[in-house]
């Protein structure tokens, strides 16, 4: 329940504490209400980072900060050399890219199949889905690239592609089946009624109402593409993680790059994140 | 602290290793056999303790090391400066040699160095371990691919998709005898370069350091560590039945 | 009454027999490939004796790596849940708790652990902060000797003994992973239940812990329970993962014995199928008991 | 009981619905028993019956929004049945308004009336447009033909759902129970509309409660129960007590209301 | 508006209930203004108005499932407020009955009327069973004790939930629109055992809009609009006509059903 009085200060709007707030309670002793919240919450992670910063001295690891700027760049004559995460970081966008498109064409293809009549399509799609679902990504990419890649002749990056959109694919093929039969049964049934041909039905009717159902979470496939794309660091595909562990096996500097590559992808991730959030708040209030 | 001590205390030498033919295999019981694990066994028995090995991923093997997850790498580690500001090592207990093994239809032509310093050459090679920085060395003008496996390195020579694999001798001469028709030895088996292996420690204890180091000393002039080395290294007859090999 | 008429079974189709001839060519091909350009000498024998070889001295088979790589994978995958469960209740509670310190955390949690690659996410937590926590908790000094830790109960829950710490770690790293998601499920479980209940349960003047424990819970319970199960099925698959952090189970054994026999193929397709096996049938059950239990409410 | 359906002859031309021994099955429930009845041209038909008796599945099965198994269907003189292009022929000659009004929401009003029009019979925009308002004025509506669905109330949209059936020209409309999700106020003003319907001389099949409609336009009352035509009478034969008694029982029920 | 609200003195002994300048936000729309009422021990007050009109909301403040922003609320004599100790005693000497009863689906419906009385007051369970028989066989349902609520037509849970209710032994009883969601053939059971607690005495704050109920047992009909008391008088006042505009004309459009 979330409820704020009319003179709600703004910090516990922003905040979303509860704007339950009594008689006797001025709107002072309810920004400090809030704020003893934030500082509860704040003392806390402060405790979770000085206990990992004492387990990090405790283990006499020789941090080596100052090593890290060429790793993104360097200027050289006034000239930019992208350093190996900066490639890196480009691989992965190509990667999460070219998959991404892949795995919504794989997505659409499966879920259609599924909702046919075809015997053919369902049997296809659903084996298509029982193998994906049922082995390891870590699995299923050692089989794209050891054994089928050899077999078509495909090379690392993309049978890295292939792998992550066909892993993908199954989560966008349920997105968009959950999508389409979300549609309201009476809406096939007034498209039905009316004549309208089965193209024409989908393509004015159920597609157009589907599609605010689908784009959302097609966009969290997205960010959690990002995310797996790491495993084909396995592969050797220069990306990102491929190449924060090529830098640790040079240097030896293993937490610090650990450190660099993850924050890199929460930046990454989280910033698609909220602009998923902005959309889906953006559509939710066109509506 | 004191690592020597804790071991005897605790009665146990956990050992770091990666898989790695013949340094260290799966024979068909599923059990550790090879050259280290030998090695590891009599340093272990010298000790008075039991050993116990702790098989990793040879990327995470340097952090597990500092993670404390072992007491020492005995994994055909080469000794690197780059290497040794992070670890320590004991003097060189085996000197390994890389070997090249080059696909024969893309490669037949090569002969020298320079034929595969080209960058249209694809050399492939296990990441992270010495024969990578050989190859970046030696052939600086070439295509590296990285590999988590020395045994995914090779399948892309045997496939026709990198032009030669650089690798610990004896692995390259190994798998081209399997595939005599896809794949010969680059150089005539000669070694590309010559490694120097070593124990791994943490930083920090100069005792145990000493002790692992004169360990060495003591068994190479005795002569046991080559008779060990020649018995997995020269050829495979001596152990070929351990992990039943058809060919 | 009379009966329904049968029902007519479906006709394939020309679209089916395009689909089915698709499918069937890039099989061909696939094989076509494999005989004919690729070079490779199939040898299956070398990788199912890792599954399963023959003692030759007691006349018996026996199970081999890849048999206690599976057994490794499910004591992983066991445990795992069961930690994730409760730090995904604690976390799903604290989700829904009306205290914004509580929701932050819980929050934070589920977003770092949601953004982060799986990979990356096990490597730090592995070598960094259990590095730390394992010696801290002693597990790296019990006593393998003892008669507990010795004894086949032990071996059945933990795996070796000499691997227990090992074991452990991996565990909770798995179980840090998943927590988020149960957290999630949980959340969405609590959320679940009307309004009402939880008006009706204070309007008693139940006190707020027995709200949640007898009104609350039990009711969020039915709805968390079917996708926890599916959860362990999701945990049996990432558990894969932390064979790039070298603990014992199928995935790192596979590459161990892809490593020593050079036989890649059939190594990952035999894998592939042990998996998929595991899986699919632990989906097949677990739909089966939420039928019964469905049935058995009604 | 044979599985293959017997082809009977069309009927005759004057005859625009026709059951002839129709049976359907819900997996082992049998929702309609042997049905037979005909519409004729001009004929308003009114359906009732107690809950759950088979009137919604029995005029579903005209348009073939459900599937019968055992026996014909003949509409406008097709029998209906699983060819799909046919099938859509049929649709079109054949309006339908639905108890929940079903408009699709991210269209207008116009569009939702164009849309058949348009699809179907490849009317330019323009035309259809006349058309449209052409309707939408019928229905008393035509104000609001830029808004959209969600911005009328419930009379309107089911007024608006009318509009839509009958911008394709049907040659016969069906209703299900179409004032039963509305509120008391604004009953009347569909009520009215689909009278004044009636009057133009439409074909209807109408299923409803509302027996004040039914005295008004009824032709003929169909009294359906336990998915069976249990009574099918002129509307004065059925009003006048000529009926039997589960009809009787049902009657007393409903206009006690 | 000022933010500190002033403490009004606890009002005299035989008042159970009282509002005292009482408002309420949702967000920024105001749902209760300056409410003044109280109830007196032994009071039976119906409140009714439009929809929207903060019944509900006024109700669900006296055990503060909603709190309040401005004004005191005091009930048995405590003022009830954050604190949740307090608020907890607070409640269980009031009794709330929900317009969709609320039972919890996964407790028997001896187990749902047990619940409160083991839990709060740390009865055993024998004792406890026989407390919630006695009421049980009250709201004339005993039989039914070992039944879960699924199983139970409307009527009859919403009989379950005043026991339930009426096994905490409250002071007093919140009804709010308890018979809305019942079919009309229950509607009756349930009035009539609400007819009953208050011949027996109960102080009862009733949420309906059923007329009947309120001519028979009500001792003073409240009147809402807008968040506002606009009315509160005897029964006979009210239905003699004593009574403003809105309110005449809210009651004939209710009365005309
Ligand atoms: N899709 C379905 N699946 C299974 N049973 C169904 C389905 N649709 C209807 N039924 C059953 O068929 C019977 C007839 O249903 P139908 O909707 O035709 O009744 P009705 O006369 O229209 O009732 P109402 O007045 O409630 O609309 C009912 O018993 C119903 O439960
Ligand atoms: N949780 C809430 N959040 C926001 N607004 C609310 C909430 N609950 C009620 N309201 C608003 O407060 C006003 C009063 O609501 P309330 O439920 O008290 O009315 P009511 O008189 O009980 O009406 P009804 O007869 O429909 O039950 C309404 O306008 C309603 O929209
Ligand atoms: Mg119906
Ligand atoms: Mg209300």
């Amino acid at each position: 329940m979330m409820q704020t009085h009319p003179e709600t200060p703004f910090l516990a709007k922003l905040l979303g504490v509860d704007g339950v707030r009594h008689p006797k309670d001025p709107a002072s002793a309810h920004i400090a209400r809030s704020l003893w919240q934030v500082a509860q919450a704040i003392l806390l992670f402060c405790i979770i980072g000085w206990l990992i910063y004492a387990g990090a001295a405790a283990m006499e690891y020789r941090w080596q900060w100052y090593r890290v700027g060429p790793f993104f760049y360097r200027m050289i004559d006034g000239e930019f050399i992208p350093g190996p995460l900066f490639k890196g970081i480009i691989v992965t966008l190509q990667l999460a890219g070219i998959s991404s498109i892949l795995s919504i064409v794989i997505g659409a293809l499966t879920a259609i199949g599924r909702m046919s009549n075809s015997i053919a399509g369902r049997s296809i799609a659903s084996t298509y889905l029982e193998i994906i679902r049922n082995t390891p990504l870590l699995v299923q990419l050692f089989m794209f690239y050891f054994v089928l890649a050899p077999i078509f002749g495909i090379d690392r990056f993309w049978a890295g592609v292939l792998c992550l959109a066909a892993f993908e694919g199954s989560f966008a093929a349920e997105i968009i089946r959950g999508g389409i039969q979300a549609v309201e049964r009476g809406q096939y049934e007034a498209a039905d009624a009316t004549g309208l041909s089965k193209f024409d039905k989908y393509r004015y009717v159920i597609v157009p109402q589907a599609l605010p159902l689908i784009l959302p979470p097609l966009t969290g496939l997205l960010i959690s593409l990002i995310k797996h794309s790491a495993i084909v660091s396995v592969i050797a595909v220069a990306e990102l993680t491929t190449e924060g562990l090529n830098l640790i096996s040079d240097t030896y500097m293993a937490f610090e790059i650990w450190f660099i590559v993850a924050g890199m992808y929460l930046v990454l991730t989280t910033s698609l994140s909220v602009m998923v959030n902005i959309l889906e708040v953006k559509m939710n209030r066109a509506r | 602290d004191d690592l020597i001590a804790d071991i005897q205390k605790r009665g146990t030498l956990k050992v770091g290793m990666s898989t790695f033919v013949p340094w260290a295999m799966r024979d068909k019981q599923g059990d550790l056999i090879g050259f280290e694990i030998d090695v590891a066994t009599k340093l272990a028995a010298d000790m008075g303790v039991e050993v116990e090995f702790v098989p990793t991923a040879w990327s995470g093997i340097i952090p597990s090391l500092i993670a404390k997850k072992f007491d020492v790498i005995i994994g055909g580690m080469s000794i690197t400066p780059q290497r040794n500001l992070t670890v320590n090592f004991t003097t060189p207990y085996a000197h390994s040699g890389q070997m090249m093994a080059a696909n024969k239809k893309l490669s037949s032509s090569f002969s020298t160095i320079d034929d595969y310093n080209q960058s249209s050459v694809t050399i492939a090679c296990r990441r992270g371990a010495t024969p990578c920085k050989a190859a970046q060395k030696l052939f600086p003008k070439s295509t590296l691919r990285q590999f988590d496996d020395d045994a995914q390195a090779f399948q892309e020579v045997v496939n026709g998709n990198a032009h030669a694999m650089i690798s610990s001798a004896p692995k390259p001469r190994f798998w081209s005898e399997a595939y005599p028709d896809e794949v010969f030895v680059a150089f005539d088996g000669e070694n590309l370069t010559r490694g120097n292996e070593g124990f791994a420690l943490r930083k920090g204890d100069s005792d145990a350091l000493n002790f692992f180091s004169n360990w060495i000393v003591v068994n190479s002039s005795s002569g046991w560590l080559k008779e060990r080395h020649d018995f997995w290294f020269k050829n495979r007859s001596g152990w070929k039945d351990m992990v039943k090999l058809e060919q | 009454m009379t009966e329904p008429p049968l029902q007519t079974r479906r006709k394939l189709t020309t679209i089916d027999y395009i689909c089915f001839g698709l499918v069937g060519a890039i099989i061909a091909y696939a094989v076509y490939r494999v005989s004919d350009v690729l070079v490779y000498n199939w040898n299956w024998s070398r990788v199912l004796n890792f599954v399963i070889y023959y003692d030759e001295e007691n006349a018996r088979y026996v199970p081999n790596l890849l048999l206690k790589g599976i057994a490794t994978t499910l004591r992983l995958a066991f445990w795992a849940t069961i930690v994730a469960a409760i730090i995904g209740l604690l976390m799903g509670f604290m989700r829904t708790s009306k205290n914004l310190a509580m929701r932050m955390i819980s929050r934070c949690y589920v977003e770092l652990i949601r953004n982060i690659p799986p990979v990356v996410f096990i490597f730090i937590f592995y070598f960094f902060l259990s590095g730390q926590l394992m010696p801290l908790i002693g597990l790296d000094d019990i006593d393998k000797n003892g008669a507990f830790v010795s004894s086949d109960i032990f071996f059945t829950l933990f795996g070796d003994p000499k691997l227990f710490s090992n074991f452990v770690a991996g565990a909770l790293c798995l179980a840090l992973f998943e927590g988020a998601y149960i957290t999630e499920i949980v959340r969405a479980g609590i959320q679940s239940v009307p309004k009402g209940q939880w008006e009706a349960a204070r309007a008693v003047g139940l006190s707020p812990l027995d709200v949640l424990g007898n009104i609350i819970f039990p009711q969020a319970v039915r709805k968390i329970l079917p996708p926890l199960a599916g959860q362990f099925i999701t945990l049996i698959k990432d558990s894969a993962i932390v064979s790039l952090i070298s603990i014992q189970e199928l995935t790192f054994l596979a590459t161990e014995v892809a490593s020593s026999t050079t036989k890649v193929f059939e190594t990952w397709i035999i894998v592939g199928a042990m998996y998929f096996i595991i899986c699919y049938s632990f989906a097949a059950l677990f739909a089966h008991l939420e039928k019964r239990a469905l049935k058995a409410r009604r | 009981m044979s599985n293959t359906s017997t082809t009977s002859p069309s009927p005759d031309a004057n005859t625009l619905i026709d059951f002839a021994d129709v049976s359907k099955w819900f997996d082992d429930f049998q929702a309609l028993k042997n049905i037979n009845l005909s519409v004729k041209q001009g004929e308003r038909v009114v359906v009732c019956g107690p809950s759950g008796s088979g009137k919604s599945t029995m005029i579903r099965c005209v348009n073939q929004l459900e599937n019968h198994q055992q026996g014909t269907i003949h509409v406008c003189g097709r029998e209906v049945y699983g060819n799909m292009k046919q099938l859509e022929q049929v649709r079109r000659e054949v309006g339908m308004v639905f108890q929940s009004f079903n408009l699709f929401p991210h269209m207008s009003i116009l569009q939702n009336v164009t849309l058949a029009p348009i699809r179907n019979t490849k009317l330019s925009r323009a035309e259809a447009n006349d058309i449209a308002r052409h309707y939408l004025e019928r229905v008393k509506i035509a104000d609001q033909a830029d808004k959209f669905p969600s911005q009328l109330s419930g009379g309107q949209q089911q007024r608006v759902a009318i509009a839509r059936a009958l911008a394709m020209k049907p040659r016969v409309m069906l209703f299900d129970e179409p004032t039963s999700a509305l509120d008391p106020e604004m009953i009347t003003e569909v009520l009215d509309v689909m009278t004044e319907l009636a009057e133009d001389g439409m074909t209807m099949m109408v299923v409803t409660h509302e027996m004040g409609f039914a005295r008004e336009v009824a032709d003929r009352v169909v009294f359906m129960d336990e998915g069976r035509v249990e009574e099918s009478c002129t509307k004065d034969e059925f009003f006048a007590g000529g009926r039997g008694e589960r009809a009787q029982a049902f009657l007393s029920k409903i206009l006690q209301h």
